[in-house]
């Protein structure tokens, strides 16, 4: 059972009071301009199923109620980073670097 | 190669066993083949058998990052069924399980094939609906799955618990009779043996770093740990780290690979006859040759490569086990390890040509993979050596997502109302 | 009692004797005492029989890793377990144990046969043949295999016993209480740490109860054991034994299973059996010590053959010598002290035989002094004795040669093959292995969590060297929490530290093809199985485990994995870390399911909500329906009525005079802000902008693929406030999403989202008397058609409560759903009932109220759609706003095959011969008479017998079916086929004149 | 033991000197959810300054404010103060938009206390309770249900739970009560 810090929380808390919600950072295009069907595949369902660390969203479900991002380290399952929505995406070296 | 037999191995016992010949020798690798399969699971070393036995292509390569059947096949639950609801799925693992039947003698390779039956329980009125959709429609695709009452399904399965006043009881379940398990190493050995008989060669321990195209946009090879081998066509068939090997051809996959766990009790003197499913409470189980309970259970939430895998769901499952048979309440888990499966978005395979030419993908299995085996394989060979789809992989195309032309098990299993 | 029991020795209560039976034979031993001990001191060493040739076998060792020494226990009805360690199951007053694996008993075997015949049951012998006839491996082969497989025998009869589960946090959790698990613990306790400390024995002080000689600073090891585990518990450190870790998961959780109740002759009726603790703990030290190896040579199996570190224990934990006459066998110093101290204690050492050239002069003159025989530079190729030991086969080795042989009788054959670090735990992190060639073993390296290995675990030797590296640990541990520790030095007197050699099998004169040296007891692997799995092309570690099968058995590889990978790289002639060794998996020792199954069982299993009227309906006869975590009034039969009969007295009752539903399970969800009225444009196909306040819209949820999720009524209570309603199963789901879209694709909107399901019990009223029944009783609103018409909502006082009343029906009848507070629910509905006597009322349940929708076409998510449902597919196209530039599911509906001709559409069916009743799931083909595999086009997703409309009524999803209306299909069952025309799917009051009342 | 009846009756449902459990008379409560800005707003509105760090709480009179999300709010009050404050908020939204929620009927609340209180939710909680402060509170999860824990003290502790979960965690709570006893 993995430890997930809730950044509305500013908690680390165990994995049962949260939910994953997929890959983080899958724009949905603005459907009231066109967008071509291999787009909306894309948005729906092209992941890039990362070996390593994987930009990914969670849901603080039994908590706060809210939906954050994270980059966890699919092979270890640690995460590097959790932080909230509308946050800009932290850069994979920055983060390698500071898990040194 | 010595033909497997009782008489071989009296022979053999008699000299001590001395004379025993490697099943498939440890090849290095050629400059370049006709044919290199990614993964040496069961799909791929099937493929590579099907490939030399009925196609006549035996310049064939089956490259693994580390030890053949060392992956999904060596680390599932054995079930094989193929009472599917929609046509394309019924055909695929009806097809599979034509083949299943005759492999031991056809690998001359016993992978211990048993019809043990697999029952899935029926708990709600819901289960009900679903259940007796899957099994007219197998009825009149000439697929074998019927209906049993709790008491029926009781007399079938002793340990099975039916009292009405369970917090799931049994209002029923759907049987295929010529369902069952098999044993998972053996599938992945015979196919070995069987492709290096015919020539294919064997490589382990050899990680595939990308999938190398030409100027034409045609695959050339594969970049691995040992340098460069080159192919006229590269079948990818590595499970759950397909995305990552098929990213490296520019071809992005509606896939995501999440862990699963299974377990295994301490052996026992035969006591469960059958093999039983329950999707309302999320557990399987069936009982080795060896006398051990296979339990299995659904995938953790969150995507990941660990092979971990958390303490609750064990928690779930056992307890879903036990709820449906206490009896078994003090039997003792033994161990439990984790796999990892590749889930597409309906929950059915992708099986066939991708859009870059001499390029070919078999992945998207989920948690139904080892059944699938022979199936994948077969249909598989004939898509790489004819270029095109076979009759039964064909609607299983990388397509669809964008068409939205769905094979959704996932969904026709639905939702409670 | 018998005289292998050493008075004054051991940890037993000798005050306190206990009786149990053995294969029904009555044994006495003492309290303190486990089954193998006991056995031990009564002179009987066969306790079970191996897996494959059904070979007699003893305990080899005294803990939990005993492969061979597996018997049933049993307690009382539904009290009994199979392959419970003879060599860690404690005894008491009635305990009953039996022998596995044999037939017609323990000393005679039919299953021996297979021993004869052993040549033949060579590795993977199975996948060489059974494969003909054909037809034979289900009927004949597969059925003999399995009856010869498995140990003991499963249980039968459903547990008694209850058992538990904690979470636990705790700063340093130490596995293993011996000296330096207690030494690593007290250093962290002292330095003021939330402290937990887990052995699996009865006791703490692990291997000092073995090396009672030991004085640890000035105090006897016992002694010195006894006052640290007091002092932990001073300091508020949490000391568990019988304890056992069992797995290590990520950032450091540990389970551990607590075994509460074997133990005792009659346990506390709440105390629970076993508990399993899930501990969260910021470090870890494992302190698990090392298992002994058994050395590998012909007949290393029989009973009276054991570990001689174990036989050490028996004596000083138990008290037990376990023979009169032993031979050592050994590769290392520590079997040399066994000598001695059993020498010491009465038993007749007939030679130690060391496998090296020249032991230490120390161990020599310590022997001489007792005068025993030493062969040094020594080998074993033999055994003999059926169901015990009687004599052993030596011979000298000469630069490689093997002499000439001499044999040894003896009644026991204690053997040492060097220690294992037991890392079992630290390879469940996947942290690192590294093999040390002095030791030749593999050692932790690099580590995946925050923990710490101590003692023996890292291959330090001795007490004191456990002692210090136990404090050292604990040291680390508590500065990584920033804590002042210090780690102080132990004095140590009668420390026995050792070293020694590691061998693959042991040399020998005799043909190596015939030798039956056995690695894996249990699952009766021999070296030459290896050798052979090798020959055969197994070169990867794993290939050799799965092809053999060596490790697979219920010690996991504790005994077997490395001899088994030192036989292997031999073969494969390798090095061992270029071969590697097979991953440990949880558990560490098997563990009951109960232990995992908790508190979750029977009503515990799995929540079931009821509604707040739910005890009305109990008390009133009510059949119950599951609906996802639900429980449902399904019907309310009357004096012995059917469902049938029931469900069409409903509904008759309810379209002639009114029925009463509890509709509470329905999903509610408040959405409140100035942009709750685009948040609603936004999530829903419809349109809300124009929806006044007061009024209620069929609203129809997608996915962003096109496809339908949810649907339910939803009320706009103002202009910044809506009532949502969803499906019962959908709720919880539809909430999420409604989150995760406003949280992540709309931040900007100013809405915010609450839960009500529970907050309201919904009653609906349907029937042509039902505004008569519900008038009284209102408050602030009148119910008249004019002033409060079909799709109204208001908030008024019903019968005193405060409720929201919907003018709304899902029946066709003239329709109120009033919603009061949760706590009020089933006053109003009783204040309703008594009231609706007059009025001819009766309760329906969700069968009629199915009945009753599908008669006028409405359909139900999740019945008539299953996840590849459009608007249009299901008919009801005429929920999307047309002009709305955006919302979940519109760019999905344009994919081309949602577009596409021929999808699957939602019509009616009625069976032509007007009597038959489709069965929900039969398939729809248009040519009957087509060979199987037939082409179907469709299936019943809805079917009823309508009293309304006088005859059966059904729903299907039909390829093209908007376009088939009249046309004949065919529905193919077992017992001929069925034809049905198709229809539209509203069978009843078509103009809707009902709902006007 | 005491058994929970279908009306959750108030009244003790696990007594005894280790520990106890006793489900509280009906109160009221409302779901308060706004942004940042409008805080002060509404803190004058219900005579509470809100708190603003998740978990921490505020009191005033029979008034208990705990803070449960980034936006979010839980008051909790005499069954009678509802509508006072629902009055109150009422009067400044057209300032201050946000949106207040009568849920009063939604949950029920048990009460636990005594020596092994702690020790009795570490069966369901997976969380580590001595790092809850004396005075605060959180949404968590007891044994797969969401509820919202609020510590009164170093052995009392308070449990909002959904009406249609309540009987599945009071269950566990009297097993883990008699658990508790035996030990």
């Amino acid at each position: 059972m993995l430890l997930v810090h809730c950044p509305y929380c500013e908690q680390t808390l165990p994995e049962l009071e949260f939910t994953y919600a997929g890959e983080a950072h899958v724009a949905r295009p603005d459907a009231a301009t066109p967008v071509s069907d291999e787009e909306w595949r894309n948005f729906l369902f092209i992941r890039n199923n990362v070996k390593g660390p994987h930009y990914e969203r969670w849901r603080h479900f039994h908590g706060c109620g809210r939906y954050f991002n994270a980059v966890r380290d699919t092979v270890s399952d640690r995460f590097l980073i959790t932080y909230k929505v509308g946050e800009t995406r932290p850069e994979l070296s920055d983060l390698l670097e500071k898990s040194k | 190669m010595t033909h497997f037999s009782g008489l071989s191995l009296l022979k053999n016992a008699l000299t001590g066993h001395k004379n025993w010949e490697p099943q498939w020798p440890d090849s290095q690798p050629k400059a370049e083949y006709d044919v290199i399969i990614v993964g040496a699971g069961g799909h791929g070393l099937g493929a590579a058998y099907y490939l030399a036995k009925e196609h006549g292509i035996t310049n064939v390569a089956v490259i693994d990052k580390g030890w053949l059947g060392g992956g999904n096949t060596g680390r599932n639950t054995t079930i094989i069924r193929s009472n599917y609801l929609y046509d394309e799925s019924a055909r695929l693992f009806d097809h599979a399980l034509d083949l299943w039947d005759g492999l031991s003698q056809d690998l001359n390779y016993n992978v211990m094939y048993s019809k043990r039956g697999v029952l899935m329980l029926a708990h709600n009125v819901h289960d009900v609906q679903s259940f007796k959709r899957h099994i007219h429609s197998n009825r009149l695709n000439g697929v074998d799955n019927r209906w049993l009452t709790p008491q029926e399904a009781k007399a079938f399965c002793p340990p099975l618990d039916i009292s009405p006043n369970a917090r799931f009881p049994v209002v029923g379940a759907a049987l295929q009779s010529r369902a069952g398990t098999a044993r998972h190493d053996a599938v992945a050995w015979g196919y070995a043996r069987g492709a290096s008989m015919r020539g294919v060669d064997i490589i382990q321990n050899c990680p595939v770093t990308a999938i190398r195209r030409g100027p034409d946009g045609r695959v050339t090879g594969v970049e691995t740990a040992r340098g460069f081998i080159g192919a006229k066509k590269v079948a990818v068939s590595a499970a759950g780290h397909t995305s990552v090997v098929m990213e490296s051809a520019g071809v992005r996959m509606p896939l995501e690979s999440y862990p699963l766990q299974a377990l295994v009790s301490e052996p026992v003197k035969p006591i469960f006859p059958c093999v039983v499913m329950s999707n309302t409470v999320h557990a399987y189980i069936s009982q080795s040759d060896k006398g051990e309970l296979v339990i299995g259970s659904g995938t953790d939430q969150y995507t990941s490569y660990s092979q971990r895998g958390g303490l609750p769901l064990i928690e779930h499952t056992v307890a879903a086990i036990c709820e449906i048979f206490p009896i078994f309440n003090r039997m003792r888990m033994l161990r439990k390890w984790g796999g990892i499966v590749d889930v597409t978005p309906d929950r059915s395979a992708i099986l066939g040509k991708t859009p870059v030419p001499g390029l070919y993908v078999n992945c998207g299995w989920g948690t139904g993979g080892f059944k699938a085996t022979p199936g994948a394989a077969h249909t598989l060979a004939w898509t790489v050596a004819k270029d095109e789809p076979h009759v039964i992989n064909a609607p299983f195309t990388l397509e669809r997502f964008s068409t939205g032309r769905l094979i959704d098990e996932a969904a026709a299993a639905a939702v409670a109302h | 009692m018998s005289n292998f029991r050493v008075a004054g020795r051991g940890r037993i209560d000798p005050q306190t004797p206990v009786k149990f039976t053995f294969d029904g034979k009555s044994i006495s031993g003492y309290k303190g005492d486990t089954v193998a001990s006991a056995l031990l001191a009564n002179g009987i060493h066969l306790m079970g029989r191996s897996f494959k040739y059904h070979r007699p076998r003893g305990a080899i060792c005294a803990g939990s890793e005993e492969p061979n020494a597996l018997v049933g226990t049993r307690r009382g009805t539904g009290q009994f377990e199979p392959n419970t360690r003879a060599t860690v199951q404690e005894i008491w007053d009635g305990l009953e144990v039996t022998s596995q694996n044999r037939y017609p008993n323990l000393s005679f075997d039919i299953g021996a046969v297979n021993d004869r015949a052993y040549m033949l049951f060579s590795a993977g012998f199975y996948y060489k043949t059974f494969m003909w006839p054909k037809s034979f491996w289900d009927k004949v082969y597969e059925p003999f295999i399995r009856a010869a497989a498995g140990l003991g025998v499963s249980p039968t009869e459903n547990d008694p016993d209850k058992y538990a589960s904690r979470y636990l946090h705790t700063d340093v959790l130490v596995v293993g209480a011996g000296p330096a698990g207690l030494a690593s613990a007290l250093t962290a306790a002292r330095a003021g740490l939330r402290v937990t400390l887990v052995d699996e024995n009865a006791e703490t002080g692990g291997t000092l109860t073995s090396e009672p000689q030991a004085v640890i600073d000035g105090q006897p090891a016992l002694a010195w054991a006894e006052a640290a585990t007091a002092e932990l518990k001073t300091l508020g450190a949490r000391v568990m034994t019988r304890t056992t870790a069992i797995g290590y998961y990520h950032q450091n959780m540990v389970g551990l299973c607590q075994k509460l109740t074997d133990h005792l002759p009659k346990p506390d009726a709440n105390t629970p059996r076993e508990r399993l603790w899930r501990v969260r703990a910021t470090q870890v030290v494992l302190a698990q010590g090392a298992l002994e190896k058994p050395l590998v040579f012909d007949g290393n199996d029989r009973p009276g053959v054991m570990l001689a570190g174990s036989a050490q224990t028996y004596l000083h934990k138990y008290g037990v010598r376990v023979g009169d006459s032993a031979v050592i066998l050994t590769s290392h110093d520590s079997a040399w002290y066994a000598a001695f101290d059993l020498a010491d204690a009465g038993t007749k050492i007939v030679a130690i035989v060391d496998t090296r050239s020249a032991p230490a002069a120390e161990l020599l003159a310590q022997a001489q002094k007792r005068s025993i025989r030493v062969l040094s530079g020594y080998t074993a190729t033999g055994t003999e004795g059926r169901l015990r030991i009687k004599s052993v086969r030596v011979n000298p080795v000469v630069n490689g040669k093997v002499g000439t042989a001499e044999t040894l009788p003896c009644d026991c054959l204690l053997m040492s093959g060097g220690w294992t670090p037991s890392l079992h735990l630290f390879s469940h992190t996947k942290g690192a292995l590294a093999w040390n060639d002095d030791m030749q073993t593999f050692l932790p390296d690099r580590k995946t969590e925050d923990c710490e290995i101590a003692g023996a675990g890292r291959g330090l030797w001795g007490i004191a060297a456990a002692l210090n590296d136990g404090a050292q640990m604990g040291a680390t541990v508590a500065r990584h929490l920033e804590k002042e520790a210090s780690a102080n030095e132990f004095g140590v007197e009668g420390d026995r530290p050792g070293t020694g050699v590691s061998h693959k099998e042991l040399p020998t004169d005799l043909n190596p093809g015939k030798a039956r040296a056995f690695v894996d007891y249990q699952n009766d692997v021999t070296a030459k199985d290896l050798r052979l799995a090798v020959r055969e092309g197994m070169h990867s570690i794993e290939h050799v485990k799965r092809y053999t099968t060596n490790g697979m058995a219920t010690d996991q590889g504790k005994m077997s994995n490395i001899n088994g990978l030192n036989i292997a790289a031999d073969a494969l002639g390798k090095p061992q870390p270029k071969v590697g060794l097979t991953t440990f998996r949880p558990p560490y020792t098997p563990t009951s399911f109960g232990a995992f199954v908790g508190y979750h069982r029977g009503d515990h299993f799995e929540v079931t909500r009821k509604t707040p009227i739910d005890s009305w309906a109990e008390e009133n006869g009510a059949i119950f329906e599951p609906v996802s975590l639900w429980r449902r009034a399904w019907y309310f039969p009357k004096n012995g009525e059917d469902m049938d009969a029931a469900v069409s007295r409903e509904c008759k009752t309810t379209r002639s005079a009114v029925g009463m539903f509890d509709a509470s399970t329905l999903g509610k969800i408040e959405v409140v802000g100035p942009d709750a009225v685009e948040f609603m444009n936004r999530m829903y196909t419809n349109p809300w902008t124009k929806l006044a306040p007061g009024r209620t819209r069929y609203g129809l949820l997608l996915g962003d693929d096109g496809y339908i999720r949810d649907d339910g009524v939803i009320g706009r209570l103002s202009d910044d406030r809506f009532h949502v309603t969803t499906t019962t199963g959908g709720a919880a789901r539809v909430m999420n999403m409604m989150e995760d879209y406003l949280q992540t694709e709309w931040p900007d909107l100013k809405v915010w989202l609450t839960s009500t399901t529970e907050q309201w019990a919904t009653i609906a009223l349907n029937g042509p008397n039902a505004r008569k029944l519900l008038e009284p009783f209102v408050e602030g609103q009148d119910l008249s058609d004019e002033a409060f018409p079909h799709m109204s909502i208001v908030e008024c006082t019903v019968a005193g409560f405060p409720a929201r009343l919907f003018r709304v029906s899902f029946t066709g009848e003239l329709g109120f759903e009033v919603n009061v507070p949760a706590c009020h629910g089933r006053q109003l509905w009783e204040i309703l009932w008594e009231a609706g006597q007059k009025h001819g009322i009766c309760a329906y349940g969700t069968e009629t109220m199915h009945v009753l929708r599908a008669e006028k076409g409405y359909i139900i998510v999740g019945q008539d759609t299953d996840g590849t449902v459009t608007p249009h597919d299901a008919g009801i196209s005429w929920a999307i706003g047309k002009n709305k530039p955006d919302f979940v599911g519109k760019r999905g509906l344009e994919r081309p095959d949602l577009v596409a001709e021929g999808r699957k559409q939602l019509v009616g069916l009625l069976t032509q011969d007007g009597i038959t009743k489709l069965e929900e799931g039969a398939q729809l083909v248009l040519d009957p008479n087509q060979p199987i595999p037939m082409k179907m086009v469709g299936h019943v997703t809805s079917s009823y017998h309508s009293d309304a409309v006088g005859r059966p009524i059904a729903f299907a999803l039909l390829e093209g079916g908007h376009s088939r209306m009249g046309e004949t299909i065919y529905i193919p069952m077992p017992d001929g086929v069925i034809n049905a025309e198709v229809t539209g799917t509203v069978f009843y009051d078509p103009k809707g004149a009902r709902l006007k009342l | 033991m005491m058994a929970l009846t279908p009306a959750f009756t108030p009244g003790p449902l696990v007594s005894g000197n280790v520990v106890s459990v006793a489900l509280m008379a009906p109160a009221g409560r409302l779901s308060l959810r706004l942004g940042q800005a409008d805080i002060p707003v509404l803190s004058a509105a219900i005579g509470i300054e809100l708190p603003t760090r998740i978990g921490t709480r505020a009191k005033n009179g029979p008034v208990d404010v705990i803070c449960l999300g980034p936006d979010e709010w839980q008051i909790q009050t005499d069954a009678t103060d509802t509508q006072r404050l629902t009055d109150a908020c009422a009067a400044v939204y057209a300032q201050a938009p946000h949106s207040l929620t009568d849920v009063s009927a939604r949950e029920i609340t048990v009460q636990i206390e005594g020596p092994g209180a702690t020790d009795l939710l570490t069966i369901g909680c997976p969380r580590d309770i001595d790092k809850i402060a004396i005075g605060e509170g959180c949404r968590t999860i007891v044994d797969g249900v969401s509820a919202v824990l609020w510590r009164d003290g170093a052995n009392s502790f308070r449990l909002d739970i959904w009406r249609s979960f309540a009987p599945y965690v009071i269950g566990l709570l009297q097993t883990g009560g008699a658990e508790l006893a035996a030990e």
